[in-house]
């Protein structure tokens, strides 16, 4: 599979009677990666949810590639070629972790499972654990190589790095670069640590109260103080 | 000692006899979350439609048997688009109300349609009448339910276990949404699943009409005998349904033999201990 | 005017198809009888409890009394319902004709209450003389555990013993039970010739019969004894052949022969729609309608439950179960029992054919009590 | 400073699987002690064993002197061990202003009481809403747990912890998304937690880790590696090796 | 404060038009009292514990048993001693039931309910000596309230003694739910473990509202008791607990408008439409209940206040 644009056109969602999104668009070149930063609450979740088909979309427009997602349902988005790694991880709680990857086979052959132990050896060794039994960090890991079994060429992290140790951070993120750099995939990613995200990323939105506050090429965000600080919240990027 | 055996061989009849009951109803409530208590319903729709089809249309036991889990799987079609769908991952108790209104609904037609008499469905010549054990005789029905709780029980264990569609009903279960976003089409996996269990409360409402005969009001007067060996034995395990059904079934025999008068007592006093002693039921799945 | 009589029955749930056939009883009384006494036109208004319900039972009839201003009360199949009208009967001025609830007491309770129906003593006594004459020496006595079903026993129990029978056991099972292998088993250990049995009709006496065959009792030759409850004819279809040559004691077949009971069971069976559901109930209800006719007539339409009941006291009339008349004393029917079996017609279905008739029973229940 | 808690030789298996090998620690008042590790090392299985949400196989915990290990969860918060949940448990239908109310009510021994209503209670009141302020949540006090952002409600549980008024504090994983720019919260409410009070918190935030902690306990394979003070930590080359990796130049770089 | 008042306003309003409306018809409208008693009691551990049970009845018929066994056996026939009787053995039923209840969840709990109705439901048949068995339980005369108010044929004080008793019990309740102690109940529904993890006993809290709502139902069946003078096994049945399951869930569960609203429209509906059609009400409740899923998911009340709200909102 290769990477396939994303195009997001004047997006607005909510739930039920709380508009969270307003009138977002951007859009992400085939192959490349984006950042998606906003403080706390801003809706970079329910961005990811819409997109994903799991939040209520008011109007707007989203095209993978040449197709128009807007009314589809999640599992044809999925088979469309739609990733998502939710910030909730949301495993299956009562499925191993086998059958978790299983799940996200698509409609693979059961032995590329064996991709997924590759990525992360710590699964291997937990591969019979029920998905209730694993630890924090073992979900994360669950979950983002469970999409990324199928082989998504629009792939989407919310946060894949929370309750992470620091080397297997170090370690997926260099993965992530290395599907983008194969041009396997374009990928977004919503990411607390900024300096990681914008190490990661070929390009940046800030999302502020639903809206896109701001967006460019993460070296120009070093430069402008002002927007971190007040788009961001924090006293500077190191 | 041949009191045992005999007591034995009761209890393990009539524990299959509830098995193949009430094991469609552990796919509905333990791997599908739906508490139904339409299960009974559903199975006595199944007896209705293969008396009716034995007794006014003359067809065999096979055929009668055949057409009535067909037919049973087409009524349930659209209750499941129009009805089930909007309780799937609803409240329990929403669950409760709905079922039991479908319950009354189902209740009421049959007795309009059918009327409220027993009905029943010839057996075969081959099924019918006691066969000699040796130590005693049992009704050639009750082993024909045994053997059908074997199949039944091997089968449905298989397919939810060991097959992709297995993997994908549970995770659907877990979490929908998230099954959805991985490209599984949870809306056809779960009618399929409910089909499936639909289908098996409609062949045992069959196997089992000559212990619990099809009466319009059947829906409801064993709703609570099914409930308590699927959450014995813990939903959505077939061998912990099984074995309920076994444990259940022995008791209630033996209870009914030494002191039929407080068989009643024994039975609630076993479920309580049980309950307490295994909270997910004896074999229940791990959340 | 008109006259309404408010009747309370289970006409729906599990026990609606003997609500539906008091339903059929009063109809056909009323279709062969016409709906107008004098000027006075009758209506009937019918008011559901599904089960045994005595709060509802009585709220239902308190209803009937103050809102609809029935005039007479009747109906009510279960006898805790009856039992919670009672208190009602004398501030409203209302007679209660109680056309199915079968436990003695019941006409103690008020002296405005009239029983068109039977008691379970009634019917149970008489299948002990049964028994002894057939030679039985030993029977066990297996019943379902509540009111009647204890009833049926003691009533059998005094009966045989006082003839010098032996009760080897008795067993009382619970309501639910759904399968009856175990207590089979019991009864072949007994070593009882004969079961004397009791279960409310419906359901539960299928599985009941036929473990009664599949646990080989019947090959065995250990006798088959109930009273009729246990063979209501709208049970005989599914009952079928496993019940053929059971033995029964009960009030009324509806097989009777007799020119009363040819023009009930048209008229009924024309009311009730299927014909095979037509049971004992339908002629309570029917007989319950005749004692109210001849109270309305005897107190001209007026309200005066006193003198109602009164005027039917005594009253003897040739009923479709045969001669009856109300007993002065208790207001409960004095009336033929029959020994009956289940027998093979010839257009391939089953029926309870009367062979001995056990002439003027009363309800010894009533003395026993004392 | 003598132990205010103690764990000795706490040992717990998974079916096969050793999750904690006889960990022994012990925290003076005033403490604050990092728990890390890497994924899946026995960390959250570690503060499950010690509260209560599981039973050792073996060992010993000690609270204030007094042995504790037999105790059911419960029992263990009232005497002054509260933890928080490194995946959060709230009431999705109650208000963060519930949710602390609750926990000041439980505190001072008036949650039972089948008289009253807490918004009559002004001290009740006073502490909730200083507590919701100091973790910049007292916007959203009033509005349904569900209805907040994830990160918001990791800031809530944290001030369910704090309202408990613990002797000893288990915070697992704390920051976990909580976005940067709201991380100097969590600082501030831990930095105003009564000096005498011992902490043990376990983050993955390294930043976060090194600014609060005087000392670090790293635990790998249910055993603990290291038990020492920060500046030690990142020369500890096993624990580079097993969890730090690039973490520890960079910082010793800066 | 002020939707206590409206509350109270409420119920007595309705009262007041039922009255006036049905004045014929008290005996069903007491009869609606006392199973309102039953509903709230329900809510109590349902709505606002989040205990799933089909077994409530059990608490309702020990109240009515305990109320109609003082009057019939020991002579204690002052209508407000039967009251406190009843709401005592409520309460004692209430301990055994919820130590049993307790100590399972979800299905686990729905079974055990079950179980301990079941229980109940075959003591009182078999200590027919005490209870009158399958014949119900009868001889129960009570006194005039008061020594004033005579209960009559026409049901006048029956209604008046139930609604006033109906409002004490509503008023203590509001209290109840909003009191600490209701907010902790109300945490435990959501999450049992965070409250343990507060320090608080959930257990013994839990246990605790049990014997609450069983004082509550033992009211609404020593209620009943009073006003038909009879006391039935289906009391404790099975099917009065499903029924008063489904009259709590068709209202809206944990809000204790939900509950009377619930009771009212469920048996009011039900009477009328079996009084119109007996043979084949069932069908049309039916429908009703399913009906009711469908357009009002969280019940009458809950959704009828979501959107209220939503309205307001907007
Ligand atoms: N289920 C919901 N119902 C109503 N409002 C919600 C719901 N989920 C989120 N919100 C609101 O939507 C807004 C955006 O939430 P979202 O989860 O998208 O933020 P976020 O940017 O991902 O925040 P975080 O960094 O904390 O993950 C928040 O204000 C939140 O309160
Ligand atoms: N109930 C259980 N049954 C079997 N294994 C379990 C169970 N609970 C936890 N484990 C395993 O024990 C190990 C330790 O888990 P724990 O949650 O303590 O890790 P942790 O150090 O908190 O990790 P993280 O930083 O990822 O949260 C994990 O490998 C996990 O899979
Ligand atoms: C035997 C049955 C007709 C008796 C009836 N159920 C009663 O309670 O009296
Ligand atoms: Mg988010
Ligand atoms: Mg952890």
């Amino acid at each position: 599979m290769t990477a396939a644009p994303l195009e997001v056109t004047d997006l607005s969602a909510g739930y039920g009677p709380t508009r969270v999104l307003e009138g977002v668009s951007f859009s992400v070149a085939a192959g490349s990666r984006l950042a998606v930063l906003g403080r706390n609450g801003m809706g970079k979740t329910t961005l990811f949810a819409t997109i994903a088909g799991q939040t209520k979309r008011y109007g707007g427009t989203i095209r993978l590639g040449d197709k128009e997602l807007g009314n589809m349902e999640s599992a044809s988005r999925a088979r469309s070629g739609l990733g998502y790694v939710p910030q909730a991880r949301c495993i299956f709680p009562s499925l191993t972790v086998e059958e978790n990857l299983f799940v996200g086979l698509k409609d693979r052959d059961r032995s590329a499972i064996e991709e997924a132990y590759d990525m992360f050896p710590r699964l291997k060794e937990r591969r019979k654990n029920l998905g209730s039994q694993l630890s924090g960090g073992e979900q994360q890991m669950l979950s983002t190589a469970r999409t990324i079994l199928g082989k998504p060429t629009v792939l989407l992290l919310d946060e894949p790095l929370e309750g992470l140790a620091p080397v297997i951070c170090e370690e997926l993120m260099a993965a992530f670069s290395k599907l983008a750099a194969a041009g396997d995939m374009t990928i977004l990613l919503v990411e607390q640590r900024i300096q990681s995200a914008l190490d990661f990323a070929d390009h940046a939105i800030i999302l502020e109260r639903g809206r896109v506050a701001w967006s460019g090429a993460p070296a120009d965000l070093s430069g402008q103080q002002d927007v971190v600080e007040k788009l961001l919240g924090v006293g500077g990027l190191h | 000692m041949q009191t045992v055996f005999s007591v034995g061989t009761d209890a393990l009849a009539y524990g299959m006899v509830l098995f193949v009951i009430s094991i469609g109803l552990s796919v509905t409530m333990g791997l599908m979350r739906v508490v139904n208590l339409a299960h009974g319903a559903f199975a006595m729709i199944g007896g209705y439609i293969a008396s009716y089809a034995a007794q006014t249309l003359g067809f065999g036991y096979a055929a009668a048997i055949l057409i009535a889990v067909v037919g049973t799987i087409i009524i349930a079609i659209p209750v499941e688009r129009f009805l089930y769908r909007r309780i799937y991952g609803a409240p329990e108790l929403t669950q409760v109300l709905m079922t039991i209104g479908i319950t009354f609904c189902v209740i009421g037609i049959a007795n309009y349609v059918f009327g409220p008499t027993l009905k029943t469905i010839p057996l075969p010549d081959t099924l019918r009448g006691p066969v000699d054990l040796g130590f005693r005789s049992i009704a050639a029905h009750k082993l024909f339910a045994i053997a059908c709780g074997v199949v039944v029980a091997g089968g449905l264990w298989f397919l939810i276990e060991k097959t992709p569609f297995g993997v994908k009903l549970r995770a659907s279960v877990d979490n929908a949404a998230m099954a959805a976003s991985l490209g599984v089409r949870t809306k056809i996996v779960y009618a399929v699943s409910f089909a499936v269990a639909v289908g098996l409360a409609a062949f045992g409402g069959i196997v089992g009409a000559e212990l619990l005969p099809i009466e319009p009001y059947y829906a409801l007067r064993y709703m609570v005998t099914f409930l308590v060996v699927v959450s014995v034995g813990g939903a959505g395990s077939i061998p912990g349904a099984l074995l309920a059904c076994l444990v259940l079934g022995g008791i209630d025999t033996t209870g009914r033999y030494l002191l039929p008068e407080y068989g009643e007592f024994f039975f609630y006093l076993a479920v309580i201990a049980i309950v307490c002693t295994f909270p997910r039921g004896l074999l229940g799945r791990k959340k | 005017d008109t006259i309404k009589i408010g009747v309370v029955g289970p006409f729906s749930g599990p026990f609606a198809i003997q609500g539906k056939n008091f339903k059929a009883g009063i109809d056909a009384y009323m279709a062969l009888n016409g709906s107008k006494i004098g000027d006075d036109d009758i209506e009937i208004v019918y008011r559901d409890v599904p089960q045994a319900d005595p709060a509802q039972s009585k709220a239902l009839a308190q209803e009937l009394v103050v809102k609809e201003g029935v005039q007479y009360l009747a109906g009510f199949y279960f006898t805790p319902d009856a039992m919670a009208v009672t208190p009602l009967l004398k501030q409203a001025n209302v007679p209660l004709v109680v056309m199915n609830a079968a436990t003695s007491a019941i006409v103690t309770k008020s002296p405005l209450i009239v029983r068109t129906s039977f008691t379970t003593w009634q019917t149970s006594a008489p299948m002990a003389k049964v028994a002894k004459e057939r030679g039985v020496k030993k029977v066990i006595t297996v019943v379902s555990d509540y009111g009647p079903g204890v009833d049926a026993e003691n009533a059998f129990k005094t009966t045989f013993t006082a003839e010098g029978g032996e009760v080897v056991d008795s067993i009382r099972m619970p309501l639910s039970t759904n399968d009856f292998s175990p207590i089979m088993q019991r009864v072949k250990d007994s070593g009882a010739d004969a079961l004397f049995a009791f279960l409310p009709s419906g359901p539960t006496t299928l599985g009941f019969v036929k473990a009664y065959n599949d646990n080989g009792l019947k090959s065995a030759g250990v006798q088959f004894l109930a009273p009729g409850d246990l063979t209501q004819e709208s049970d005989l279809p599914a009952l079928g052949a496993s019940a053929e040559g059971l033995l029964t004691t009960f009030h009324y077949a509806v097989s009777h022969d007799s020119a009363e009971n040819k023009k009930f069971v048209e008229a009924a069976q024309k009311a009730i729609g299927t014909p095979a559901e037509l049971s004992f109930p339908s002629v309570g209800a029917y007989d319950g309608m005749h004692v109210i006719y001849k109270m309305i007539e005897a107190t001209g339409g007026k309200q005066d439950a006193q003198k109602a009941v009164d005027a039917v006291k005594g009253l003897a009339w040739e009923s479709p179960r045969g001669p009856v008349s109300i007993d002065p004393e208790s207001r409960h029917m004095t009336q033929n029992i029959y020994l009956r079996e289940v027998a093979k017609a010839d257009d391939g279905t089953y029926y309870n054919k009367e062979i001995v008739t056990f002439e003027k029973q009363g309800d010894p229940g009533l003395a026993a009590a004392k | 400073m003598s132990a205010v808690f103690q764990v000795q030789n706490l040992k717990k298996s998974f079916g096969g699987l050793a999750v904690t090998q006889d960990v022994s620690i012990s925290m003076a008042p005033g403490d604050r002690v990092a728990l890390i590790g890497s994924n899946g090392a026995g960390k959250t299985t570690f503060v499950n064993l010690v509260t209560g949400h599981l039973q050792p196989d073996s060992g010993k915990v000690t609270l204030g002197g007094g042995d504790v290990t037999s105790l059911g969860p419960t029992k263990r918060v009232q005497q002054g061990l509260v933890r928080s949940f490194q995946v959060t448990r709230l009431f999705a239908d109650m208000t963060p202003q519930e949710h602390v109310a609750l926990a000041v009510l439980q505190r001072t021994g008036r949650a039972r009481r089948i008289l009253g209503n807490f918004h009559a209670m002004p001290d009740v009141m006073a502490e909730v809403g200083e507590l919701l302020h100091t973790l910049g949540i007292d916007h959203i006090a009033t509005r349904k747990v569900s209805e907040i952002a994830y990160g918001q409600q990791r800031l809530l549980e944290i001030a369910l912890a704090l309202a408990l008024k613990p002797k000893v504090l288990l915070l697992d994983e704390p920051a976990a998304g909580v976005p940067q720019s709201d991380t100097p919260r969590i600082e501030a409410a831990l930095a105003g937690l009564p000096a005498d009070l011992a902490v043990l918190m376990i983050e993955h935030d390294m930043d976060l880790v090194f600014r609060f902690a005087k000392r670090v306990v790293v635990l790998a394979a249910g055993a603990i590696i290291f038990d020492g003070s920060p500046q030690d930590v990142t020369k500890d080359a096993r624990v580079r090796e097993a969890y730090l990796g690039n973490y520890a130049n960079d910082r010793s770089a800066a | 404060m002020l939707r206590d008042l409206a509350g109270l306003a409420v119920i007595l309003i309705v009262a007041a038009i039922g009255f006036l409306l049905f004045p014929n018809n008290l005996a069903l409208l007491t009869r609606i009292t006392a199973i309102a008693l039953l509903v709230l009691s329900l809510d109590l551990v349902t709505g606002y514990c989040g205990i799933a049970t089909l077994g409530h009845a059990a608490l309702f018929g020990a109240g009515a048993y305990a109320a109609g066994i003082a009057a019939a056996h020991f002579d204690i026939n002052d209508p407000i001693a039967m009251v406190a009787i009843g709401a005592l053995g409520g309460a004692v039923a209430g301990l055994v039931s919820g130590a049993v209840i307790l100590r399972g969840h979800g299905l686990a709990q729905l079974v055990l309910s079950i179980a301990v109705v079941h229980l109940f439901h075959e003591i009182a048949n078999k200590a027919s000596e005490w209870t009158g068995g399958s014949d119900g339980l009868s001889g129960i005369s009570p006194d005039p309230v008061f020594g004033v108010f005579e209960f009559d044929l026409w049901g006048h004080t029956a209604y008046g003694f139930g609604i006033a008793l109906l409002v004490i019990v509503f008023m203590l309740l509001r209290i109840l739910v909003r009191s600490p102690f209701g907010m902790l109940c109300r945490g435990i529904k959501e999450d049992p473990i965070r409250v343990s993890a507060m320090g608080a006993s959930v257990q013994g809290t839990l246990l605790r509202m049990y014997v609450i709502s069983g004082a509550v139902a033992g009211i609404g069946g020593a209620l009943n008791a009073i006003s038909t003078q009879v006391v039935g096994l289906d009391s404790l049945s099975f099917t009065t607990s499903a029924e008063s399951l489904v009259m709590l869930v068709l209202g809206g569960t944990g809000s204790l408008f939900g509950a009377l609203i619930g009771t009212v429209s469920f048996m009011v509906f039900k009477d009328f439409v079996s009084a119109v059609n007996p043979f084949h009400w069932l069908t049309i409740v039916g429908a009703l209940l399913i009906a009711v899923v469908l357009f009002a998911p969280k019940g009458l009340y809950g959704t009828a206040a979501q959107l209220l709200n939503r309205s307001r909102r907007q």
